[in-house]
């Protein structure tokens, strides 16, 4: 089965073609298919875990390909690749979409396009697996802009809003400068190796065969795709805006499988990174500078999906940071874990915001505790597994980090993570307070309804998952479920490292946690803001900064609006008075005005025509002769 | 003997003495072909014909001949001079050229040429120049509509007959006439290409513009056609290139689909009996003609050219690829005989049913629908 | 014992006539003609150069073939449009027909 | 001997028949000297021993094409006024000096090159064997584009010239 692999994308994208040609028409617009499909996806999953695992260690990399085209001597394979980090990501990925495909049938119930949401979602998870399954930078680069579309189209989704469409616009473009990187990148690579495969590069670096400043320049490509789909500084920006989707859609694609489709790129290359000179300072430079800056701006968000935006990419950042230590183990069990608590607070937000009548702002909510139970505890399992509490997920994996951290990069970057632990900690509590604590501020909050089971089984199901997802980093637990040990013994880059719990690293975890948390309460006492105005009006500077994101979005706006467009304006003065008047037009005037005068030469008759025709190639065959000698 | 050697060879004094003996034969053969066919007709006609001149009339056709040589030789006033008057020159001399290529007996005619069936195709087209001629340098819009007739129809016609000839031509292997002749010692390609045979017959009858085909001198209709205008020894002339044509056609289809001098009894009896043979295969195909002539009634202009270009054409190209077929698989002959026959008996049959049908009388309109009958 | 020279001379004469057959007569059926006369001029150019330069690999003789066959089909589709000609203006003449003018 | 006398016969005859072609003032009278052109260079055609390519030029120019040029003059032949038309047009004098100047380079190119190969003045006879090999064998593909060029027109000629309702 898992040479078979290809089925499980194959399943949701014949549902999509499915969906896309007959949803309008089939009986409840045909989210049973997309169900059935995410469902049985699921189950594939299983299938292929079983297969791989049973081929045992000596058979992974799992391979199967097939020639697509041959170019003279050049021959191209596509195909699919199944190793460890594969499995990680085809297991969240086919979770995640299960779980956000049950949820979407009760979240999107109503809405407008029901069944061109589902297909496209279907296009999407497809478009997800094929790119974690390729075994080629080429597929995966297919892969990679079928899942920026299907983004695109889920952004956007609500096109009727103008803020959906530029949402889409923003997160399509400003992925598509990364993705030029990448696609220069692949090239660059393709040009040093003369290969596509992913695998064949890795060992023709490893052999030494490519080095130097080129290939630091190719991974330098490539990794901006990273940035660009992992929503790294400075490409962050998309991705809050990409709010305006459906909350479903936020949990799926922008919390759990697309965006970290940067961190599986990385780790699927890292030994190229690691052959790449100071790559890898670069990567983690990148994820600590992101993780940093986007848990300070959670702090001053007030909408509740920006908060588990800036969350996520901070949470990305964390990966990068992991990744740039070179412990491949770390950052995906963090991409693991991370998934399923950032879907569940995305869901839980998305049952909030129905149950509270499209009501997201944490100054509008409060008090919704006693009106949505299964929610509210939810959330609370998942913001904890998200701050880091022992001995949830998030726990487990934060240690990961942090101990990779500790082991290869050094007390500055160890003490700045740790700082970024704390954020995270405190904008969680905060955002837990302000929405499920103390009254409710809104009139429509205090009307709240706990929302259906569709909606609430999936969270139970994550929450779950949230608690005991990290238990799988201890060899006995990995065993047990037929691994041949815990997550580090799973997923290496280049000897397995068996965990044990370093119980100095744990307390200082936990006291980061406790700090932040305790922060946040002491500043959001009982759901109360007056505290928290108090700080706003001490620094009003600091807050407004925080609040506008650090101006980022105003120094794009800035440099389009400014540079780029002033820059177009001359470029199209040049074009219109330079190219067009004097180049095409004169050229065209000239000529009508030739042709004006020259047009009595056509008198109609054949004859003449005829005549000029040998006079001329009498006049040809003497000058060639004159020519030639 | 390729054609340049036989032109630049030094055998001229054989071959003017050979060329002399075709013509007296031809001559004679004409003049009696006249008496012949009047003959003939009147026989189908339940008449007599000629009787009084010498026994049996056997001298009709002379005196015919010294009448036609005596007559005032008449040019109008608007024909064009040398058009007209050198337009029954040229429609003899292709007929005269393509009796040099004829093999008369093995080994013997004017000149035997390894290409002689396609010689015999590219003369017989430059016949139709002086029938053109004619019609043309005569000032005359019968003879105008003749001349136009003529060539639509030869030149129509002139394609199944190539084609059908062809198709023969891939069995012999070879375009020499003699070699044809000679592969026939046991049996006649007519056995084995009856279709192609039947296909040949027609297209000759077109191309001698003899009934049912005589479109282009149907006296009824244009008057004579192309050589309304002329008289006295130029009219005798196209007589002389007609008949001759129709021998030299008939000697030419003996040649290919009777064996020539071969068959039934071999060239082992001399010349003398090759001769006769080839003679009266001849012979039997002429009479075969007369016999088409005194049975068929004309068919109008539209009949005729959709029956060439949607009947006899489409059948010509299917029996060279049932031909082709056949010797690129080297199946047997006899396989190839019956399916020819079959194929000839389905032709003629599709003909006969065709003839034979009633009119369709919904079709027709105004007061042949009252009637009931078709149009004439 | 002709040389090539003979040909290619009588192959140039006729070229030339017909070339000035095209340049100078009025009636299409004449400019046809004098196409023909062109035609042939090459061809006889092509079938000399076989004959005396090239007999083993007979090329110029097929392209003799293929000039014949074009030939063919040219005369074929140029008297057609001739008697269209003819029958939209009365008369066969080429430089009546100067309609495609400014 | 005879071989010399009688080419230079028939080239004579045939520029006499071309000239004619080119200067006759009766249609039909060009027509025919067409002919007699066509058929003079089917017999330099054997001088040179190609059979083949003669009776061809029998068959396809004096067989077919001539018969169809002679066919559209019937039916071209009377013009609106019906009073005979000038034949030549006025630029006559100078498509005379262009062709004169063709004529004039062709016959210097002809004279002054000296041909490579040329195996002593004798043409060599080509088989119509070779012929047939040559043209299905080493040119079998422009064979068939031209017997699809040939359908490709005829089917033009007969849409053109085809009576339309109205003509």
């Amino acid at each position: 089965m898992a040479e078979h692999a290809w089925i499980l994308a194959a399943v949701p994208a014949i549902a999509f073609l499915a969906l896309a040609a007959l949803g309008r028409r089939l009986p409840r617009q045909g989210d049973f298919l997309a169900v059935l499909a995410a469902a049985s996806g699921f189950g594939l999953f299983f299938a292929v875990l079983a297969s791989f695992l049973g081929r045992g260690e000596g058979a992974w990399p799992v391979l199967n390909a097939i020639e697509w085209t041959a170019i003279g001597d050049f021959r191209l394979n596509m195909g699919i690749a199944v190793d460890q980090i594969t499995i990680v990501m085809l297991a969240v990925v086919t979770t995640v979409a299960f779980m956000v495909n049950v949820f979407s049938v009760g979240y999107m119930k109503g809405e407008p396009r029901y069944w061109w949401y589902f297909a496209v979602l279907q296009l999407f998870v497809a478009s997800m697996l094929l790119l974690v399954l390729a075994d080629n930078l080429l597929l995966l680069y297919v892969a990679w802009e079928l899942v920026g579309l299907s983004s695109f189209l889920l952004i956007g989704h609500y096109w009727e809003r103008r803020s959906a469409v530029e949402a889409a616009k923003k997160a399509f473009i400003t992925t598509r400068v990364g993705d030029v990187g990448l696609l220069i990148g692949i090239i660059l690579l393709w040009k040093a190796t003369g290969t596509f495969n992913i695998l064949d590069i890795i060992h023709a670096v490893e052999a030494g065969e490519v080095g130097g400043t080129g290939l630091f320049v190719s991974v330098m490509f490539i990794f901006l795709g990273a940035m660009g789909k992992s929503a790294q500084l400075p490409f962050h920006v998309w991705l809050p805006d990409a709010m305006e989707g459906p909350t479903p859609v936020s949990a799926l694609i922008h919390a759990a499988t697309m965006v970290v489709a940067g961190v599986y790129l990385v780790a699927r290359l890292l030994p190229v990174f690691e052959a790449a000179g100071d790559a890898l300072l670069v990567v983690t430079a990148v994820g600590l500078i992101t993780a940093l800056f986007s848990g300070v701006v959670a702090f001053a968000q007030t909408d509740i999906k920006k908060v588990l935006a800036y969350s996520t990419v901070s949470q990305l950042g964390f990966m990068f940071v992991a990744l740039g230590a070179g412990v491949v183990s770390a950052g995906m069990f963090h991409l693991f874990t991370h998934a399923f608590f950032k879907a569940l607070l995305f869901l839980g937000a998305g049952s909030v915001i129905l149950g509270a009548h499209h009501r997201q702002e944490v100054g509008q909510l409060g008090g919704l505790w006693r009106r949505m139970p299964v929610t509210a505890a939810a959330f609370l399992v998942g913001s904890l597994a998200l701050a880091g509490l022992f001995p949830l997920a998030g726990f487990w994996s934060k240690d990961e980090i942090l101990h990779a951290v500790e082991g290869h990069r050094g007390a500055l970057v160890f003490a700045l993570i740790s700082l970024a632990s704390i954020m995270t900690a405190f904008y969680t509590t905060r955002l837990f307070i302000l929405t499920f604590l103390g009254k409710p501020r809104d009139a429509e909050a205090g009307h709240a309804r706990e929302t259906g089971a569709s909606m609430t089984g999936p969270l139970v199901f994550l929450a779950v998952l949230s608690v005991f997802a990290g238990f799988v980093v201890y060899g006995g637990v990995g065993e047990a479920l037929g691994f041949p040990g815990g997550f580090g013994e799973f997923v290496y880059l280049h000897h397995p490292e068996t965990f044990h719990i370093d119980w100095g690293l744990a307390g200082v975890s936990t006291a980061l946690f406790v700090i932040g948390v305790f922060g946040a309460g002491w500043l959001y006492r009982g759901g109360r803001l007056d505290r928290a105005a108090a700080l706003t009006a001490w620094q009003p500077k600091l807050y407004e900064m925080t609040r506008r994101k650090f101006y980022f979005d105003d120094l794009y706006q800035f440099l389009i609006d400014r540079v780029v467009l002033g820059f177009s304006y001359v470029v199209s003065w040049f074009d219109r008075f330079a190219v067009n008047d004097t180049g095409v037009d004169g050229s065209a005037t000239l000529t009508g005005y030739a042709g004006f005068l020259l047009k009595h030469l056509q008198t109609g008759r054949v004859p003449n025509y005829a005549l000029a025709i040998a006079a001329g190639v009498a006049a040809l065959i003497l000058v060639a002769l004159a020519a030639g000698g | 003997m390729t054609f340049g050697e036989a032109f630049f060879g030094m055998s001229w004094l054989d071959a003017i003495i050979r060329i002399v003996i075709v013509v007296l034969l031809m001559t004679v053969v004409v003049v009696y072909l006249t008496y012949g066919e009047r003959k003939v007709i009147a026989r189908f006609q339940m008449r007599l014909g000629p009787t009084r001149t010498g026994p049996a009339g056997l001298l009709q056709g002379v005196a015919d001949a010294l009448k036609l040589l005596c007559k005032e030789d008449v040019r109008p006033r608007n024909a064009d001079r040398w058009v007209f008057e050198f337009a029954p020159y040229l429609t003899f001399i292709p007929v005269f050229l393509v009796l040099a290529a004829l093999p008369f007996a093995r080994d013997w005619g004017v000149r035997n040429l390894a290409l002689g069936m396609f010689f015999v195709f590219a003369v017989l087209g430059l016949n139709i120049v002086g029938v053109l001629m004619a019609g043309l340098g005569s000032g005359n819009k019968y003879a105008l509509l003749g001349g136009v007739r003529a060539a639509a129809q030869m030149i129509s016609y002139e394609i199944p007959l190539v084609v059908a000839l062809l198709a023969v031509a891939m069995l012999a292997g070879t375009l020499d006439l003699n070699a044809i002749a000679a592969m026939q010692e046991s049996r006649p390609f007519v056995l084995v290409q009856p279709l192609a045979f039947v296909i040949f017959l027609t297209a000759v009858l077109s191309e001698l513009h003899r009934a049912p085909f005589d479109i282009p001198v149907a006296e009824s209709e244009i008057v004579g056609g192309y050589f309304v205008e002329y008289s006295g020894i130029r009219w005798s002339m196209f007589q002389l290139a007609e008949y001759a044509a129709l021998w030299a056609f008939s000697i030419f289809g003996a040649v290919v689909f009777l064996g020539g001098w071969q068959f039934p009894f071999g060239d082992d009896w001399g010349w003398w009996w090759q001769l006769i043979l080839t003679l009266v295969k001849s012979l039997l195909l002429i009479l075969l003609i007369f016999w088409v002539r005194a049975t068929l009634p004309r068919l109008r202009m539209d009949q005729l050219m959709s029956f060439c270009w949607k009947a006899l054409i489409e059948v010509s190209f299917a029996l060279l690829l049932v031909n082709g077929l056949f010797l690129y698989f080297g199946w047997s002959e006899i396989i190839l005989a019956v399916v020819n026959w079959a194929g000839a008996a389905a032709f003629l049959g599709a003909i006969y049913l065709r003839a034979i049908r009633k009119p369709a009388v919904e079709n027709l309109v105004g007061a042949y629908k009252h009637a009931g009958v078709s149009p004439p | 014992m002709v040389p090539l020279e003979n040909y290619l001379v009588l192959s140039a004469i006729l070229f030339a006539l017909g070339v000035y057959g095209v340049l100078s007569r009025r009636n299409a059926v004449l400019v046809l003609m004098s196409v023909e006369l062109m035609l042939n001029a090459v061809s006889l150019n092509f079938v000399a150069f076989a004959a005396h330069l090239d007999p083993d690999r007979a090329t110029g003789i097929v392209f003799a073939v293929f000039v014949i066959a074009v030939a063919a089909a040219e005369v074929g589709l140029a008297l057609a449009i001739v008697i269209r000609l003819f029958r939209n203006r009365s008369s066969a003449n080429v430089d009546e027909a100067a309609t495609l003018r400014w | 001997m005879i071989t010399e006398v009688l080419w230079w016969i028939v080239a004579a005859g045939v520029v006499g028949a071309s000239a004619g072609v080119v200067l006759s003032r009766s249609v039909v009278h060009a027509a025919i000297f067409l002919i007699l052109s066509l058929a003079g260079v089917g017999a330099i055609y054997l001088f040179l021993t190609v059979e083949f390519i003669a009776l061809v030029q029998f068959l396809i120019y004096g067989g077919a094409v001539t018969v169809l040029i002679l066919l559209a003059l019937m039916l071209t032949r009377m013009g609106a006024s019906g009073r005979p038309e000038p034949l030549t047009g006025a630029q006559a004098p100078f498509g005379a000096l262009v062709a004169a100047a063709l004529m004039a380079t062709l016959i210097g190119v002809a004279v002054a090159t000296a041909w490579p190969g040329d195996l002593g003045g004798s043409p060599t006879a080509i088989s119509i064997e070779r012929i047939g090999a040559a043209l299905f064998q080493n040119y079998g593909a422009p064979f068939i584009i031209m017997a699809a060029l040939l359908l490709v027109a005829f089917v033009g000629a007969i849409v053109i010239a085809r009576q339309e309702d109205g003509d």
